[in-house]
């Protein structure tokens, strides 16, 4: 049997989804390329409800979505473990639920209908390894710029990246400071770090943002561009992203988290028009590093 | 100059005034001729500062009309009144204690400069203008530092600079020495020479001969009479009385009862000092049960203090002597200790410390038992109710409803809601504040029974106030503080001059 | 004292007026009663429908209403006892998630038992008010400031107890493990239609609006914000009760920070951002004054409601965030105006 | 006049007390620049050290911190107009943001020059808090509720405007291009140690300290704050002062807004969060009341460095995000404690 009664290709639908905060750019991001993607599928209309960064205010949307019985969920949960029992009580009523970024706790295929997302830890983990082996081989000092202390992504990206530095043995990580994801925060933090340690070669910045507000910090020191390697996270695009920022030489890299926005698309047209009986329960999207290689070539994209 | 124009000065016609529910003027006829210094009588509450406070543009009449050297005017705020000469020393003094006097000399029409303060030539303008009034101040010394005669003066002569048409004064001798008195008077006089037609409002009888060409007297709104300054002060008292002093007061009680409270130089030391704030210093006297003791002294005198002393709401502080209540020790710490020894106190600020205005009468009522209407902490409707509607009855508060909410009741009904809260609370020692403040004639007279009333029921009662005719018409003994010394006692209907001159006797060699 | 009933039939004209001038008032007084039932009925008429129902109004989705405001409708109760004296506290949001940190962190390390763990954590969010309380009354403090600073140091001790990580609460029974019966705060009652949570909101409601109306307590509170000299002399004891007032948005702050922690299986550092913004709007759409002394219990459950049910009818048609913070805005305005305009009838100002 | 001077020679007593007693409110008048020296001192002694050089004190660190608190510096100044008057404004982190979607939304499409982009910009800012005090003076509204309410306003329009987006700033001729020299704002001028950020922050506090201290408006905004009541009757144009000191403070969030599209080179509706809070602590730890009447300028000026100074020794530690919020909720407590102290010391109490 399908795994919805109402699919076909004649249908309207109706995709709810659930972003857990519009006010982080990479949520953006997120919200333009589903739209995008779901704007290539005429029987499909988009809902996009902000969840404000705040657990209960996403838990109050995805009941909306319940009662207004649209026709597929896609959420982005603010926090795994506290929208669990909303995605299940999505699921018993009914409604297919696609996860994006985070998955909840319950068993895929079963409390939610799948997952399609990147890994935060592995993603830190390859930011971690590419200064290990190819910037900074010699060793030295890195930093890390932490995004809101205690939030899922903060804490598995500063534990992917310090993770990923343990390959090579001479690098020591010698500040680590928390800038909520923010580029203020970020530049008055890492002018600090610098001051302290002057020989740092790298920053991991949990972000892009954070990555942008390093630089400005760097510059600040008196240092020029690629004197000091900074990585961002997410691979932005547009002019306020890390990939131009890689492309014109201000960072040395940012690593893509792939919002899963045209494979959860994808998904839910095998769904609702194509019947699918069944479709993955984890889709695990790739993280590309944005190198000074391929930046201009990924800016065109 | 000398001859003088048809049209006076000012001329107000049928000014008409309401607050809420309180009629404050119903129609009242004003003149004031160039050069002239013209005194505004009446009791309080009939109608004198609201009269001013619509010539200076504080507020506005609900009807009649004010005619300025012919010229009908309406100000509609401060600074027009200002503009048009007219400058008022308010009775509420318009001063902010966080600036030093010369920027409260100032303020409002600061010199500038190219834009900026021109400090110098206003502290040299200040001292100019201090020493014209004989004041000795230090221009540089924040306002909420100096004591309130000291305050005064500072009004006074902020208000002068700027007097070019007509000067008002509302009480403005309230809180001054006779010497400072005599001084001031002096200044008035030079003015009034320049042509400047001033109002002088005063409580004190005696200083209209000695300044003022004409008086006119309210009462309850109205004008009771206009007379040259020259009249007899009998005369006088007959037009702001409106009858017989006998009627306005109750017969006094015969027999008291045993001591209630008893002071042997007694004396309370705060442990912080306030600035203006006159302590009890050696202050001797007795309250009996079913007396009526009152507190004379001029404005700063420290009436209010003894009595919030005596109340536990002074604050931390040491008291020294003999402070005996019922015979034992009191125990003053606190305003629930105070209560808890059976004392009770009427605040001379209904408004500001007395009342929750927004608030129904039941509620404010009730607020001095809520103990007794609240068994295990649960509010009885039923006891709450039947104590209010028998407090509303025993002091005929109108309207009649426990209901109603107090802020727009009338200001004797205000305060007879005041005085029966606190008679709920079964004082045994009832200290009254200035208990008819801002009250009608009529409503005077019904407190001034209720009080008599407690007192026949063994009440001890002891009551400041600043009116003479007041304290020496309802009570039985009058203490005078100066300084916070009771310095005389005298027997209820004595003398008032005598009573005065012991209140303000040798005040001229304090600094 | 029988006889008083003739006496009150004299005056025939006042009370005319007065009654005029009263309907006007109670009005406003309820106003977020009014303003509730007009989002309502803005609500059905701007419904997307389904079936030719109303979405708004189906029970569930009146359950979803409800249980979104549970956590700052509970806050914004106790808020109101404190804006009632003219304080304000901005603490709550980071006592909330201090308080479920605490629950989450001794739920999965202490094996103390459901209830002792709950009272605990009551007690401590009672304790970290009521000092907020006695710092501002002893040394004379404006309460924006105080707990101003009480916000950071609640974050801040969120942010130590969890050692900068988020806590999971996983349920079963052993070491680690939270008793199953506590995820009941995330469940809904009588065949999935109440939500627990709103339960409680319902229960601190109740006994807040007892306490305020029908207690000494009550009175007092109301005494201190009407006119806190007065009631001094009165012999209220005004210190005691304003450290209460804190005392109590303490314990709401605590009671939230469970049900937090209960409904989303979690304690962060990061969550009740904003919501001391959201209870303190909530009391004053509700007709409770922040200048003091007047203040309706129900009003501020009304205003809490009536947020929630505006949140959720711009949110069923998909309105965009932005133009839903603009609706709130305009709404918090226009509460205040009213009230203000009731204040001027008065005629009594400020 | 001239023989003034003698007569005040006369009481000899009162200015032997009086001046003890200065000496202490003076101390606590300044008391952010003692607490600044404090931390300074405390920078020194915990700084970390290279090659015998205090870290902290190096030129470069200083400017860092100088930089970091130019924005919020910025902000408290103006908030000290307000807060002097006794008001508060809860609006500024969000006018910030919505002026800085301004700039840039009108640098990279208007191509209207630079001066006029910058001047229409400010003008917003000013017209949105001139709007609230219109507002909060027009209906006697507590100035709290209708500058939250703006708050949640000003976020949204900066929504709408940017479309939720980050708008960058890209430089150079032609359109959808912003003036290079617009980018000076995140630069660092003589030898790269004067960041232009500070040097704005620098002119508007001097611009502030001069009005508020030799100026008749700075006169009337004490006033108004001291005694509304006598500033009314001594001519004082009350109204028009309390709306203008909300001017000021959108005034100066716009200047802030420039300044932060400048330095990032990007305006977005989610920046500016929580500025206001920094700027009311800076401006009550540099001894201005919450109560109104008075206030320092330099004062607010040294609370934001000090808070800046605090947070960087704790950053140049490596402290963690925890202790960093525990250490400035201390602080804001200590200075309030402080300042009460002197309010009775001189017998002003509330
Ligand atoms: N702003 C106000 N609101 C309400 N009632 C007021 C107001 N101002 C005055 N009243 C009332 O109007 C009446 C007249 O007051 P007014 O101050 O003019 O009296 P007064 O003659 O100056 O008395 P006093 O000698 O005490 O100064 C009083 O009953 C007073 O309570
Ligand atoms: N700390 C203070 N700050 C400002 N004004 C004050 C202060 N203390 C007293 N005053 C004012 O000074 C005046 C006289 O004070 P107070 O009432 O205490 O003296 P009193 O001896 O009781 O005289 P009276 O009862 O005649 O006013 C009052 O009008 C009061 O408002
Ligand atoms: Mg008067
Ligand atoms: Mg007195």
């Amino acid at each position: 049997a399908s795994l919805v009664k109402d699919c076909g290709k004649d249908g309207k639908y109706v995709i709810g989804f659930s972003q857990a905060n519009n006010a982080e750019p990479y949520r953006q991001h997120v919200n333009d390329e589903l739209t995008a993607a779901a704007a290539k599928v005429p029987q499909f209309s988009l809902q996009i409800a902000d969840g404000a960064g705040n657990v209960n205010t996403q838990t109050s949307q995805m009941d909306n979505f319940i009662t207004q019985k649209v026709d597929l969920i896609l959420i982005s949960p603010f926090e795994a473990a506290p929208l669990t029992p909303v995605v299940a009580r999505a699921v018993k009523a009914g409604i297919p639920v696609i996860e994006l970024d985070r998955r909840s706790l319950g068993e895929p295929g079963k409390d939610y209908t799948a997952f399609i997302g990147g890994d935060n830890f592995k993603i830190a983990q390859e930011a971690g390894k590419y200064v290990a082996g190819t910037l900074l081989p010699d060793g030295g000092e890195v930093a890390v710029l932490e995004g809101l202390p205690s939030s899922t992504p903060a804490v598995e990206r500063l534990n992917g990246f310090k993770d990923g530095v343990k390959a090579n043995a001479k690098i020591e990580v010698v500040a680590e400071q928390a800038a909520d994801w923010l580029p203020d925060k970020a530049q008055t933090a890492f002018a600090a770090m610098l001051q302290a340690h002057p020989n740092i070669k790298a920053v991991y910045a949990s972000n892009d943002m954070m990555a942008a507000g390093a630089r400005l910090a760097a510059k600040g020191a008196g240092k020029k561009d690629g004197d000091i390697k900074i990585l961002g996270t997410d691979g932005l695009p547009g002019p306020a992203g890390g990939i131009r920022a890689v492309a014109e030489g201000e960072w040395s890299a940012t690593f893509t988290y792939p919002t899963g926005g045209p494979e959860a698309i994808d998904m839910a047209k095998a769904i609702l028009i194509d019947c699918a009986e069944k479709v993955p329960t984890v889709v695990t999207v790739a993280t590309t590093a944005i190198t000074p290689d391929n930046a201009k070539a990924m800016m065109g994209k | 100059m000398n001859a003088e124009p048809p049209r006076p000065l000012l001329s107000m016609r049928g000014v008409v005034k309401r607050f809420g529910g309180v009629q404050a003027l119903r129609g009242v006829d004003f003149d004031l001729r160039r050069g002239e210094i013209h005194a505004l009588l009446g009791e309080n509450g009939a109608g004198k500062s609201t009269l001013m406070n619509i010539l200076s543009g504080v507020i506005e009449p609900d009807g009649g009309e004010m005619r300025i050297e012919g010229v009908a005017t309406r100000f509609s705020d401060p600074r027009a009144a200002q503009a048009a000469g007219v400058a008022t020393i308010f009775q509420e003094l318009d001063l902010v204690p966080g600036l030093d006097v010369t920027a409260n000399l100032f303020l409002g029409r600061e010199p500038t400069r190219a834009g900026v303060l021109d400090r110098g030539a206003m502290r040299r303008a200040a001292r100019e203008r201090l020493a014209a009034v004989g004041a000795d101040i230090d221009v540089d010394q924040p306002v909420g530092e100096l004591s309130v005669g000291r305050r005064q003066m500072v009004a006074v002569a902020k208000a002068l600079t700027y007097a070019s048409r007509i000067l008002v004064m509302d009480e403005p001798t309230a809180a001054l020495t006779a010497a400072e008195v005599d001084r001031l008077f002096g200044v008035m006089r030079e003015i009034a020479a320049r042509g400047v037609g001033i109002v002088y409002i005063s409580h004190r009888l005696e200083e209209v001969p000695r300044v003022a060409d004409r008086v006119t007297v309210l009462r309850d709104g109205l004008v009771a009479g206009v007379a040259p300054a020259s009249a007899p002060q009998s005369e006088l008292v007959r037009l702001l009385v409106g009858r017989p002093l006998a009627e306005l007061y109750p017969k006094r009680g015969a027999q008291a009862g045993e001591t209630v409270l008893k002071l042997e130089r007694a004396r309370f030391a705060p442990r912080r000092g306030r600035a203006g704030w006159q302590a009890p210093d050696d202050v001797s006297l007795e309250v009996r049960a079913g007396e009526i003791v009152g507190l004379a002294g001029i404005m700063g005198a420290g009436r209010t203090e003894l009595l919030t002393a005596l109340y536990g709401a002074a604050g931390p502080g040491r008291w020294s002597g003999v402070v005996q209540i019922e015979g034992r020790p009191a125990r003053l710490a606190s305003i629930r200790a105070a209560r808890g020894d059976g004392v009770g106190l009427v605040t001379d600020d209904r408004r500001g410390s007395g009342l929750l205005l927004r608030d129904s009468v039941g509620r404010n009522l009730v607020l001095t038992v809520l103990e007794r209407v609240s068994p295990f902490f649960l509010m009885s409707r039923a006891k709450e109710s039947t104590l209010a509607r028998q407090a509303i009855q025993a002091f005929d508060v109108r309207p009649p409803q426990p209901e109603a909410i107090v802020g727009a009741l009338s200001g004797g009904n205000q305060q007879k809601v005041v005085l029966a809260k606190e008679v709920l609370g079964e004082p045994r020692l009832l200290l009254l504040d200035e208990p008819t403040r801002g009250v009608d004639v009529g409503a005077k007279g019904e407190i001034y029974a209720r009080i008599r009333t407690l007192a026949e029921r063994g009440l001890g009662v002891l009551i400041a106030s600043s009116e003479m005719p007041e304290l020496l018409g309802l009570c039985d003994r009058v203490v005078v503080l100066r300084k916070g010394r009771t310095v005389a006692e005298f027997a209820g209907g004595a003398d008032e001059h005598a009573v005065l001159a012991a209140a303000e006797q040798s005040e001229d060699t304090s600094p | 004292m029988n006889d008083a009933a003739p006496m009150r039939a004299a005056p025939a004209a006042p009370p005319a007026t007065a009654r005029r001038f009263d309907a006007f008032a109670i009005a406003v007084r309820f106003q977020s009663v009014i303003g509730l039932i007009l989002v309502t009925l803005g609500g059905i008429v701007f419904s997307p429908r389904r079936h030719g129902h109303i979405l708004f109004l189906a029970p569930d989705n009146m359950a979803n209403i409800v249980r979104a405001v549970s956590e700052t409708g509970i806050i914004a109760v106790g808020m109101t006892f404190v804006i009632i004296t003219a304080g304000i506290d901005l603490s709550v949001g980071a006592l909330l998630s201090l308080c479920s940190v605490l629950t989450a962190t001794i739920m999965t390390s202490g094996g103390y038992g459901l209830a002792p763990t709950i009272l605990f954590v009551l007690a401590c969010g009672t304790a970290f008010g009521g000092a907020q309380g006695l710092i501002s009354n002893r040394f004379r403090l404006e309460p924006f400031i105080v707990t101003l600073a009480g916000l950071q140091v609640a974050r801040g001790l969120a942010l130590v107890i969890s050692g900068n990580q988020y806590i999971n609460i996983s349920y079963g029974q052993g070491p680690g493990l939270a008793p199953p019966v506590f995820a009941i705060l995330g469940d809904r009652l009588f065949d999935n239609t109440v939500p627990v949570a709103t339960l409680v909101f319902v229960v601190v409601a109740a006994i807040a609006t007892f306490t305020l109306n029908f207690t000494r307590f009550g009175r007092y509170v109301f005494a201190v914000g009407g006119n806190e000299r007065a009631a001094r002399l009165s012999g209220v004891p005004v210190s005691l009760v304003k450290v209460s007032v804190y005392a109590i948005t303490g314990l709401v702050s605590g009671i939230a920070g469970v049900v937090h922690a209960g409904q989303f299986n979690f304690g962060s550092a990061n969550d009740g951002t904003g919501y001391e913004l959201t209870a303190i709007a909530s009391v004053v759409i509700g007709g409770t004054s922040l200048f003091g002394g007047s203040g309706s219990m129900i009003g501020t459950v009304a205003g809490a409601v009536m947020l929630g049910a505006l949140a959720n009818i711009l949110q069923l048609n998909n309105v965009n965030a932005a133009l839903q913070l603009l609706a709130t805005g305009a709404i918090i305005v226009l509460a205040a105006v009213l009230q203000s305009l009731v204040r001027r009838r008065e005629g009594l100002g400020r």
